[in-house]
């Protein structure tokens, strides 16, 4: 299971941000994004998620495997950790979040509401959807925001185990996780604006 | 050669430029003939009397009323499949024109029912679709304005033009269905007993003819504009991304 | 899609979720429907059809902006659109949440604002019928509008402005079944066309709603 | 001016009220079509200085 990307460009809001990138992330590997803010890395990461069409080039391999985490953990906060938890196994066809809690050490907070967690443990819960999903590529987009240093490392374990058990990851971060993991500078692939005088379609 | 060429925004623009004088002077020459021959130079009607004299507007504003929809819902498709940003454009362009002929057919309309029906606005089928037509554009146009991104707009925008037209006819059947009506059947049809009188007719064809080529040079010049619009927004974003 | 169902209804009848507040809308509305056009019985007789029509319309538009737009907040939206669940099926169910916590708790109290109206007593049978007609067919147009306004800071009023001309043929066959049923006529012509819209907005709108929704992610 | 009769106001205010809206469309159209000229002119020669 390889996603493999060729020569993609992607635009935000019209206006090309990021282009020319190729790169391919194998099952066991794990793929670390970096470079300055507003450069494009979220933009190329929903590309890549298949959130929104590309400029140009392809994105192989994504559709059905990826799963996906952003800045918002997509929680609600009147349901308990384990019903958002459960309703998002369900929604990804799988049953079982008792290794997710385990993995996250959210078995102590299991009939908490969700509203009522702080923002670290928010963010565990949201990275903990990971797990429950089943998919073997892990999209994700500033992970370690607000985390302690225990729950960092409690999200490294968890991103190796995948990566042990076949899976794979791309994660855009500043900090260093302790993976094994090749690094890729999106910054020289910053698109290069056109000729300032004729304009087409994309009015630039 | 395609018609497709002049979808590229700076062809769209060169082209248009060099028609613009002539659509300008047709449609002055042909709306202001049209007008001054019904309004000088026909008779009254034996029973309306002199206020037939309404439907040189009228009938040429309700027609380009419902023309302007139809054109916006081909452009929304275009942009919809080919991806032509000057045809979205085009359908912005032509909103607010759709908009001031829905108005003033709706305003001859009120002027002319109060002698002639006793009132200034009745529940009729007719009046009832373009109120509804009315709202239609309101909305369309207030969709347009709340969105910052371009596409994102051109992209809603069309959807909720194929999907309002659908909702449009479907009103148009439910009102009438709702009420019979006092409005008289159309004007112009190829069914010459309905017709108005020829007397008539002939200064209204000049009338529509220069209508249609206002709303086209208006609907150009407008396309234009939107297009620099849309150019100056682009060049702004693209300043912001290099600083 | 069980899944997203009732964690939508749960999340509805959770505290702070809303549920109810359409149906204290629609006896707020017909109440004050007297206070404003007088108590004589034999008027509110004959507007009660369509003023209950107009208030089960105005508490489902009410309803509409929470739709989509808190998923839309905290993320949900994104991830629902990566999960395997295709975005058609997504906003029929979130449709058919809307239905069930707004439009049928809307159908079962319009007979009891009936009779605050003094609805003629032949009426009752086919108010019911066409609420429960034409009210899924509000909830599908409605799920478009906040399709369409979902990404938008102050979406509520445009949505409003947007939904309305749609909601036209709907009021309108509804409501004209409702008044010819008070009036003993035959409802046959109007229950047909209420029907054939309402079944017609729910096999179509789901895939222009989850459209204008996938142009709203990216 | 030909005798329009008893319905002369209400001939003329029809004339009058649709000429003004065709009027101010057109005159509208075009002062937005010329402000946004310029707007555009002034900026391509700036991004064009600058880069």
């Amino acid at each position: 299971m390889t996603l493999t990307v060729t020569d993609l460009s992607v635009a935000r809001g019209g206006i090309p941000v990021l282009e020319g990138l190729s790169f391919s992330l194998a099952s066991g590997k794990a793929l670390i994004l970096r470079g300055p803010n507003g450069i494009g890395k979220t933009t190329l990461l929903r590309t890549v998620a298949g959130l929104q069409p590309p400029l140009r080039g392809q994105v192989e391999g994504a559709e059905d495997q990826i799963a996906y985490a952003a800045h918002s953990d997509g929680l609600k906060p009147t349901l308990t950790v384990a019903e958002n938890l459960t309703f998002w196994a369900s929604v990804f066809g799988r049953n079982g979040i008792e290794q997710a809690l385990d993995g996250f050490d959210l078995q102590t907070l299991r009939d908490r509401q969700a509203g009522a967690l702080s923002a670290g443990q928010k963010r565990r819960l949201g990275l903990s959807r990971m797990l429950v999903t089943g998919r073997p590529v892990w999209i994700m987009d500033e992970p370690t925001v607000s985390l302690d240093t225990a729950s960092v490392a409690m999200f490294a374990n968890a991103v190796r185990a995948h990566l042990g058990q076949g899976g794979s990851a791309l994660i855009a971060t500043h900090i260093d996780l302790g993976l094994e993991a090749e690094v890729l500078d999106v910054g020289p692939y910053k698109a290069k604006p056109p000729e300032i005088d004729d304009f087409d379609g994309d009015f630039l | 050669m395609s018609i497709w060429e002049y979808a590229n925004p700076k062809k769209f623009l060169a082209t248009t430029e060099k028609v613009m004088p002539a659509l300008w002077a047709g449609s002055a020459v042909l709306i202001t003939v049209g007008l001054v021959w019904g309004f000088f130079f026909t008779p009254d009607d034996y029973r309306q009397g002199s206020t037939v004299k309404i439907i040189f507007l009228h009938v040429p504003s309700a027609l380009m009323a419902i023309n302007a929809w139809f054109m916006m819902l081909v452009t929304s498709l275009v942009w919809v499949i080919r991806r032509h940003h000057v045809s979205a454009l085009a359908a912005r362009a032509a909103a607010p024109v759709g908009v001031v002929m829905t108005v003033i057919a709706l305003i001859t309309g009120a002027i002319w029912g109060q002698p002639m029906w006793g009132t200034w606005w009745a529940w009729d089928p007719r009046l009832t679709s373009f109120l509804v037509l009315f709202l239609f554009y309101l909305g369309y146009i207030a969709l347009w304005e709340a969105i910052d991104n371009p596409d994102t707009a051109a992209d809603l925008t069309s959807i909720l033009c194929l999907v309002g037209s659908v909702f449009a006819v479907l009103s148009r059947y439910a009102v009438n269905f709702w009420n019979q009506g006092l409005h008289q059947g159309a004007s112009l049809s190829l069914d010459k007993k309905e017709n108005v009188a020829d007397a008539f007719s002939n200064p209204l064809y000049v009338c529509m003819a220069g209508f249609v080529l206002l709303f086209i040079a208006l609907v150009f010049y407008r396309t234009g504009t939107e297009i620099r619009a849309r150019r100056i927004k682009a060049l702004m974003a693209r300043e912001r991304l290099e600083a | 899609m069980i899944a997203l169902l009732l964690r939508d209804l749960k999340l509805a009848l959770r505290a702070g979720g809303g549920f109810g507040l359409g149906l204290a809308f629609f006896l707020i509305v017909t109440v004050m429907v007297p206070f404003s056009v007088g108590p004589q019985s034999e008027l509110l007789a004959r507007i009660a059809p369509g003023v209950l029509w107009l208030g089960a319309l105005l508490a489902c538009l009410l309803s509409l902006d929470r739709l989509l737009a808190l998923d839309w907040e905290d993320g949900s939206l994104d991830l629902l659109a990566t999960a395997p669940l295709p975005l058609e099926s997504t906003v029929t169910i979130k449709a058919l949440a809307h239905w069930i916590t707004t439009g049928l708790p809307l159908v079962m109290a319009a007979p009891v604002l009936g009779v605050l109206l003094n609805l003629p007593a032949a009426g009752f049978q086919w108010l019911v019928i066409s609420l429960l007609l034409g009210t899924p067919a509000l909830s599908v147009i409605g799920t478009f509008g906040a399709a369409l306004t979902v990404g938008l800071k102050r979406g509520g009023l445009l949505m409003s402005l947007l939904v309305m001309p749609l909601y036209v043929p709907t009021l309108i066959f509804g409501s004209e079944v409702a008044r010819r049923g008070a009036e003993g006529m035959a409802v046959q012509t109007p229950l047909l066309l209420l029907a054939g819209i309402s079944a017609a907005s729910i096999a179509l709108l789901p895939f222009a709603s989850a459209a204008v929704l996938r142009v709203n992610l990216r | 001016m030909p005798d329009l009769g008893k319905y002369a106001d209400t001939v003329l205010s029809a004339y009058a009220a649709s000429l003004l809206l065709l009027v101010a469309l057109v005159v509208l159209t075009i002062w937005r079509g010329r402000k946004v000229r310029r707007e555009m002119e002034t900026l391509e020669s700036r991004v064009k200085r600058n880069g």
